[in-house]
């Protein structure tokens, strides 16, 4: 039997880099594979995580060095899985490195490369808030600091223009434009998706006006607005019109009837975007429309118990799905039904969404191979033995994190930690653990 | 030999960074490529707590014209609640020092987060303005200190 | 302080308070609830006190309870007796109530085992002031029983004890009180569990209405709390810039007696005579040529800086450094001062409370909003985290 | 600083010390914004110290693969005994350049890295001011690097087996991810049965109710796991991989000492008493119901049936009871309150069933298709502002502040989990805090949920807050993660190495370290009247040093020597 201590996590997020750190600290090897070119997943976009509001860099960073530092793990960014046959214990994976264009141990991420590139196009990271160039890192404090090349913007990648101004600038000659995808093929004894989820798609939603009112915001927009490493170093500032919003509703559970589950964490992060914007904009006027109030837990309520009132206006509406926002002359119109379903009106400057947390655009085919079965929902299923086990349909893969459903940084750890658990039980005794 | 009355003060600051947060500010401070003041110099410790009345005593009668103490924000000490005890150590100082008028405003404690590289270099920039206006620190210019 | 419901018991009448005291002290050595006291007894060239753990009963007769002046801290004694434990005998220590207070803050230092002693206190009228009293024992003790009449210390007093507020006490174990009576009644009050106990165990029913000595120790109190706020205003007048504490600091020659004279300091070895206080030698000299010079020894006035910050909050204003400062610095008012600032910045007394933990030993999660820069931005007044 | 005689070079002169200061020039970034020849001229004509030798040279970039070759090889053939290395930021390269140490005799701790880049040469625009702070800070590393210490690794012996105390679901859980042949476990039960509040709950998911009956014959089955029914935990000393422990049986008070690396807290909670809310009053016979009693009855004899025998015709579920008091959502009553509706629809299909509630709280993963077909089932759902009972009478005020009364044949209520009794005196015991909400209190809500601040106890199931059975079970399998991860059998852990030590001539055991120490790393040693650092335990924060007026405690690699060091620098 070949070795069988080696294990692929895929997805470098919390959920990753915490099942990567712990199986590497009892000596195993560990590929952790990320599609993007930087690690740290979701949690590092929001500059504070509830419910007490700590700082997520100051909280993530040391974890992210450590994954970085560590030499059990090989950290492989901007890399997809394209195949993973064979069974528990005995795993073989097709691992494609995608070209990145500069060398990772040469580039020292000293950013010289980025004012000469002529390309400019929007920053998806930072939710296109801002624009990139063709040669970036996705944001300030980026780890790995090593910028990465859009091959499907570069003039010279595409054969447009012979562009070498970056190549020019770079005094570490880290930058190679003939850099080509890289294919590799492991051994691992079993597999972690950690891969995440995404949230849904706003404009599907019509009477919440996302993408035809600029006033209406998702909420990792609202996030990286609040960033101070993000598009606006911190200010909150409406799009266009750089006004500062002096009124914000938050619109708590769009989308939740289409995707028939309530997402578990948009509730807290509404109370935090209550707390922040009061915290920004002192005089501002914050109100939170919502139908139900989901905050478990034993440390949970006390946040929104501080938050509601004090920092916003609690609006009940009997029936969420019928809130509607529209334009009016001076922003934004939001009409909702109260408790006795009269329809009530709201002028707000801006009006931020609580957008249910769906499986990621990479789920489906990730699944597909992986090999293992979508729930109903289309998040990654865990075989329902009733012990909450994370083990998937196929022996030896599991599961972590929001990728098997929406939860909390809490629970995404708990997941990490449990699927290690189950993962040692396999690599060491060869025999997948009950 | 005693800098003269005509030559522009430039005040001489030690800043003690904790090494989680603040010096993190400080590192993205740097990777973002923002102004701070040559006068100001960073001393690395494991945390806030580590600061003692010794410490920040001698170095404010070696002559220090400014001593920034800054750790994480109350509540993301990295062990847990360090910071808390840095702030009670840190207020009894400054009371004593305000109390037998030895320029409490020369010591400062601020809270700056990993994420904050520019609020870094403000708090760094303001302190250092303040202390301009202070002046230098009149045990550096007494012999009888 | 005064707790109305408070009941106290009445002492058979001896010729002087002391007297009265020391029979309360054989009859609990009879009775067995003590097995030693522990009590000033004039030193064999008359002119001083010393501490004497006295278990044979007939010492008793050569004590003076009440003692004109104080030449060890009572708080020393105690801990250089009960440093490494409790110790089995059950023992009464008589003490002033500021080397009693001094001996509860080091009970929470570790410093002094407390459970088989019992500590009582009585009516301090203030105390005369060492070297006075070395200079001229009759003299003393003359002006001293004239201060007890009065219930108020006279010139011959240390200064600290023209402005003690807390010259009568509930928080010892057992407190004498007599100033401020009419005739020469001594109430005995019991200030914790372990006193009441102490006081039944002996048979004392505890009825007597406490209100009326309760009333002229208030009037006693209300002035000097006015002495008190003057002194301050000196001192403060005093070191009203660093020329000030140079000043008062002047001819201070570094021999530390006040840290070894204080109860308060009980590190074993002081930092600021330890190798890491030591400076390098080429540090001191760049120093010296940007200064033009530097004064040495080189901690002399950082050292009281040092010290206030290492012990102030513990300060039970005793007196005992400018008693043992031989170039006569007031001290004693300056760290009264600086003690009185420290203390209410963490609203704790030193030494009263007893159950109060050390101020640095505890935090609240969201305090002290001046102290520290404001987070994030200058003009939220309460910051987002706490 | 031991005395250093110069190895082959042939000098007589005794030399301290011979230190390697080697200068990274980081392509442009440090050597495009300073003058480093003029550093390195000035580095190399330093007088500070006579018996000092200082080689200072630069290099491209030192992080690269043949930087480091470069600085092994000098390091080597210079014979270093301290190594300073101008460039970035020890967050980035400490450990490249400690390993590099590592590879050669100079100890890794006689090394210092000096951040030129981020907090001079990219922050510092005039090259003149630059160059100096740089030389300045250089300058000061030498003379910090000269005063730190060898400090070397000290590998710990590790007990790898585990107690578990309570033997519910989660217990029962983290005891069956954890035994195996190179690991026992003792799992400590104070009851006299395994099984737990679960062993009631017929549990949300189909076939979870067996589960626990399975698990519990695994558990008496397995041969690796040591079962102490009726026995409570008496004392734990110790810390991880290395806890002592007494375990007193119930019964004959007999007490067992057991060794064990780890120690994981499954204790479980108890219900809110209804009584202690003034919105519900009932007495003994009225038809008011808790929903454990109820779950009882259908895990029981399968059906729930009023005292009079008959099955009710109406029944009123009230969520929620005991929330405001306790100031928590517990997260999965609405879950099994509605299970319970469809019980009760199966029961009697024309029954009347009536929820009231205040949030209708649906995170896990099929709680919302639960809420529809309760819904389609004709349960009615009520939202309610307030609400109050008298006996099976339910008054309430709805959101539109509607006021109603209802009478029902039977009233079931869901009370809100609490820490269970005996939760104060085990959290004593292992000296763990506990939180607002009066569970224990774990080290970090979102990065380590299950750890504590004494390292090697964690907290798992309802113990550590309201949850539900398959949430408390996953608890359980990542503390098994960080056990089986963390304490392999048959090999060493290793601990911080940058520990604080106290000093005996200096303490006088006064406690104000103790006191402050998060991770109960310090101990007082009774007969000596002194403190003690565990340095299996110390994380090296420096908080105790801190609380020392006396400074007698060192802080390894960050002494107040050190730091004067680069004090005296940046005043220079």
């Amino acid at each position: 039997m070949p070795q069988t201590g080696n294990i692929l996590v895929i997805g470098a997020g919390i959920a990753g880099m915490k099942a990567s750190l712990m199986l590497a600290g009892a000596s195993n090897k560990v590929y952790l594979v990320e599609k993007l070119p930087i690690i740290g997943g979701k949690v590092i976009k929001n500059e504070e995580s509830f419910p007490n509001l700590e700082c997520s860099t100051c909280m993530v960073a040391p974890i992210q060095q450590d994954v970085l530092q560590n030499p059990n793990i090989e950290t492989l960014t901007y890399s997809v899985v394209e195949k993973i046959e064979g069974s528990a214990g005995d795993f073989s994976v097709v691992i494609r490195k995608k070209a990145r264009y500069v060398s990772l141990t040469d580039c020292i991420g000293c950013g010289m490369c980025y004012e000469p590139c002529p390309v400019s196009l929007k920053n998806e990271w930072e939710e296109n808030l801002i624009d990139r160039k063709a040669i970036y890192v996705p944001c300030s404090g980026s780890l790995p600091n090593v910028p990465v090349i859009d091959s499907e913007h570069c003039l010279k990648l595409l054969g447009k223009e012979e562009c070498n101004l970056c190549v020019e600038s770079c005094a570490f000659e880290a930058i190679n434009l003939d850099d080509s995808d890289e294919v590799m093929e492991i051994k691992v004894g079993a597999v972690i998706l950690a891969t995440g989820s995404a949230t849904i798609d706003l404009s599907t939603l019509p009477n919440l006006g996302y993408g035809t009112l600029p006033g209406v915001y998702a909420p990792m927009e609202f996030e990286r607005l609040f960033a101070s490493n993000g598009p606006t170093l911190g200010e909150i500032v409406l799009r266009g019109s750089e006004k500062i919003p002096e009124s914000i509703a938050v619109i708590h559970c769009a989308g939740r009837k289409e995707k028939k589950y309530c997402s578990a964490v948009c509730c807290m992060y509404s109370f935090k975007f209550a707390r922040f914007l009061k915290h920004k904009i002192p005089s501002a006027h914050v109100f939170n429309i919502y139908s139900d109030i989901c905050v478990p837990g034993k440390s949970y309520q006390s946040f929104y118990k501080s938050v509601d009132g004090a920092d916003t206006e609690m609006l009940y509406t009997s029936s969420i799905e019928d809130v509607k926002v529209s334009e009016n002359e001076s922003g934004l119109k939001v009409a909702y039904p109260d408790a006795a379903g009269a329809m009530e009106e709201l002028n707000v400057d801006m009006v931020i969404l609580a957008a249910a947390l769906v499986p990621g655009d990479d789920a489906a085919p990730l699944a597909e191979v992986a090999g293992v079965d979508l729930d109903s929902r289309g998040f990654i299923a865990t075989v329902l033995d009733g012990s909450g086990s994370m083990e998937t349909s196929r022996r030896g893969v599991f599961v972590a994190g929001t990728a098997e459903g929406p939860k909390d940084i809490q629970n995404s750890v708990i997941q990490a930690e449990s699927a290690a658990g189950q993962v040692m039980g396999i690599v060491t005794s060869g025999v997948s653990g009950s | 030999m005693k800098e003269k009355a005509g030559v522009e003060f430039v005040p001489s600051i030690v800043g003690f960074l904790c090494n989680w947060c603040t010096y993190a500010a400080a590192d993205l401070a740097g990777s973002s490529k923002l102004e701070l003041p040559p006068s100001f110099s960073v001393i690395r410790v494991m945390c806030s707590s580590r600061i003692d009345h010794n410490l920040l005593l001698s170095t404010f009668f070696k002559g220090a014209d400014g001593i920034l103490v800054a750790g994480c924000h109350p509540g993301d000490c990295h062990y847990g609640e360090g910071n808390y005890y840095a702030r009670r150590r840190f207020a009894l100082l400054k009371k004593v020092m305000d109390t037998v008028n030895l320029d409490p405003d020369r010591l400062q404690l601020s809270w700056v987060s990993a994420a904050e590289g520019k609020r870094y270099a403000e708090v760094v920039g303001e302190f250092t303005e303040k202390i301009k206006e202070l002046g230098p620190n009149p045990i550096k210019n007494s012999t009888r200190f | 302080m005064t707790d109305t419901e408070r009941k106290g018991a009445v002492l058979p009448v001896a010729k002087e308070p002391g007297d009265t005291v020391l029979d309360f002290l054989r009859m609990a050595m009879t009775k067995e609830a003590a097995d030693a006291v522990i009590l000033p007894m004039k030193v064999p060239s008359g002119d001083s006190y010393a501490w004497i753990l006295m278990n044979d009963i007939s010492l008793l007769d050569d004590a003076v309870p009440i003692v004109p002046t104080m030449p060890v801290q009572g708080a020393k004694a105690l801990r250089s007796l009960t440093r490494k434990g409790p110790g089995n005998l059950k023992v009464i220590a008589v003490m002033r109530p500021c080397e009693i207070r001094a001996a509860m803050e080091l009970s929470k230092l570790g410093q002094v085992h407390s459970e088989n002693l019992i500590l009582a206190t009585y009516d301090c009228p203030g105390a005369v002031q060492l070297q006075k009293y070395v200079d001229d024992p009759a003299g003393g003790d003359e002006r001293f029983s004239g201060m007890l009449k009065k219930g108020n210390p006279d010139d011959s007093a240390k200064s600290v004890c023209h402005y003690c507020e807390n010259f009568s006490i509930f928080d010892s174990d057992i407190h004498f009180g007599y100033l401020g009576l009419s005739e020469k009644e001594v109430l005995l009050v019991p200030g914790s569990g372990k006193g009441t106990e102490f006081l039944e165990e002996l048979g004392l029913d505890l009825k007597k209405d406490l209100s009326s000595w309760e009333k002229g120790i208030e009037e006693i109190r209300a002035d000097r709390v006015k002495t008190r706020k003057n002194s301050f205003e000196e001192t403060e007048i005093q070191l009203r810039d660093i020329d000030g504490l140079l000043s008062v600091f002047a001819n201070c020659i570094g021999c530390h007696n006040c840290q070894s004279a204080c109860p308060i300091c009980y590190c074993r070895l002081c930092y600021f005579d330890s190798e890491t206080a030591e400076q390098d030698p080429d540090a001191l000299i760049t120093a010296a040529e940007k200064r033009g010079g530097i004064s040495l020894p080189v901690d002399r006035i950082m050292f009281h800086t040092g010290r206030m910050a290492h012990m102030s909050l513990s300060c039970v204003s005793c007196g005992q450094c400018s008693d043992a400062c031989p170039v006569s610095i007031p001290v004693a008012d300056v760290f009264s001062y600086v003690a009185d600032q420290t203390q209410n910045t963490f609203e704790y007394i030193a030494g009263l409370n007893d159950g109060d933990p050390l101020p640095l030993r505890q935090f609240r999660k969201a305090e002290l909003p001046g102290v520290h820069e404001l987070v994030k931005d200058a003009d939220a007044e309460v910051p987002s985290h706490e | 600083m031991k005395d250093f005689e110069m190895r082959e070079s042939g000098q007589d002169k005794k030399l301290r010390a011979k230190v390697g200061v080697y200068v990274c020039e980081c392509g442009p970034n440090i050597a495009g914004k300073v003058d480093l020849d003029k550093i390195l001229a000035d580095l190399s004509e330093l007088d500070d110290y006579q018996d000092v030798e200082l080689v200072v040279k630069k290099y491209g970039f030192l992080c690269s693969g043949p930087g480091k070759e470069f600085l092994e090889e000098e390091i080597k053939s210079n014979g270093f005994t301290h190594l300073v290395v101008g460039a970035c930021s020890p967050r980035d390269h400490d450990s490249t350049f400690m390993s590099i140490c590592e590879k050669t005799d100079l100890n890794p701790y006689l090394y210092r890295i000096i951040n030129i880049r981020e907090h001079c040469t990219w922050v510092i625009d005039d090259k003149e001011k630059a160059t100096e702070k740089a030389f300045s800070y250089i300058r000061g590393g030498i003379a910090r690097v000269l005063r730190q210490s060898e400090l070397f690794e000290k590998p710990l012996d590790i007990n790898p087996d585990v107690l578990v105390i309570g033997g519910g679901i989660s217990g029962m859980e983290a005891a069956l991810s954890l035994s195996g042949e190179d690991r026992r476990v003792f799992l400590v039960e104070k009851t006299d049965r395994l099984g737990g509040v679960s062993i009631d709950l017929s549990g949300l998911l189909p076939g979870q109710g067996e589960v626990v009956k399975k698990k519990m014959e695994s558990v008496t089955e397995d041969k690796n796991i040591r079962l102490f029914l009726n026995t409570r935990v008496e004392t734990v000393i110790g810390f991880l991989g290395n806890f002592e422990i007494e375990l007193v049986s119930k019964e004959n008070a007999e007490t067992t000492e057991i060794m064990a690396g780890a120690i994981v807290v499954a204790t479980g909670s108890e219900l809110f008493e209804p009584a202690n809310s003034d919105n519900y009053s009932y007495s003994e016979s009225d038809e008011v119901y808790t929903s454990i009693s109820i779950e009882k009855m259908f895990s029981g004899e399968g059906e729930a049936k009023l005292r009079s025998g008959m099955k009710p015709s109406s029944v009123a579920l009230i969520h929620c009871v005991g929330r405001e008091e306790k100031n928590y959502c517990s997260g999965i009553c609405c879950s099994y309150m509605m299970k319970l509706a469809g019980f009760f629809k199966n029961q009697s299909p024309d029954i009347q069933v009536t929820e009231f509630y205040r949030d209708l709280c649906l995170p896990q993963k099929d709680d919302q298709e639960r809420y529809n077909e309760a819904e389609a089932d004709g349960v009615t759902f009520i939202r309610i502002k307030d609400i109050s009972t008298k006996g099976t009478d339910v008054s309430f005020e709805k959101m539109n502040g509607e006021k109603g009364e209802q009478s029902f044949d039977m009233v079931v209520l869901a009370p809100a989990m609490e820490p269970s009794a005996d939760t104060e005196e085990l959290a004593d015991l292992l000296t763990v805090p506990l939180d607002e909400s009066g569970f224990f209190q774990e080290v970090h809500k979102m990065t380590n949920p299950v750890g504590t601040s004494t390292d090697g106890v964690f907290i798992v199931g309802t113990a550590h807050g309201p949850k539900g059975v398959s949430d408390s079970m996953q608890f359980a399998r990542a503390s098994a993660g960080q056990i089986l991860t963390r304490l392999i059998p048959g090999e060493k852990l290793i601990p911080e190495v940058k520990v604080t030590e106290i000093l005996e001539a200096y303490c006088t055991g006064c406690g104000n370290c103790l006191d402050v120490c998060v991770y109960g790393a310090i101990y007082s040693d009774d007969s000596r009247g002194i403190s003690v650092v565990n340095e299996a335990v110390c994380r090296g924060c420096g908080n105790c040093f801190g609380s020392c007026p006396s400074g007698a405690l060192r802080t390894k690699h960050f002494t107040n020597t050190q730091l004067y060091r680069e004090v005296d620098e940046a005043l220079r």
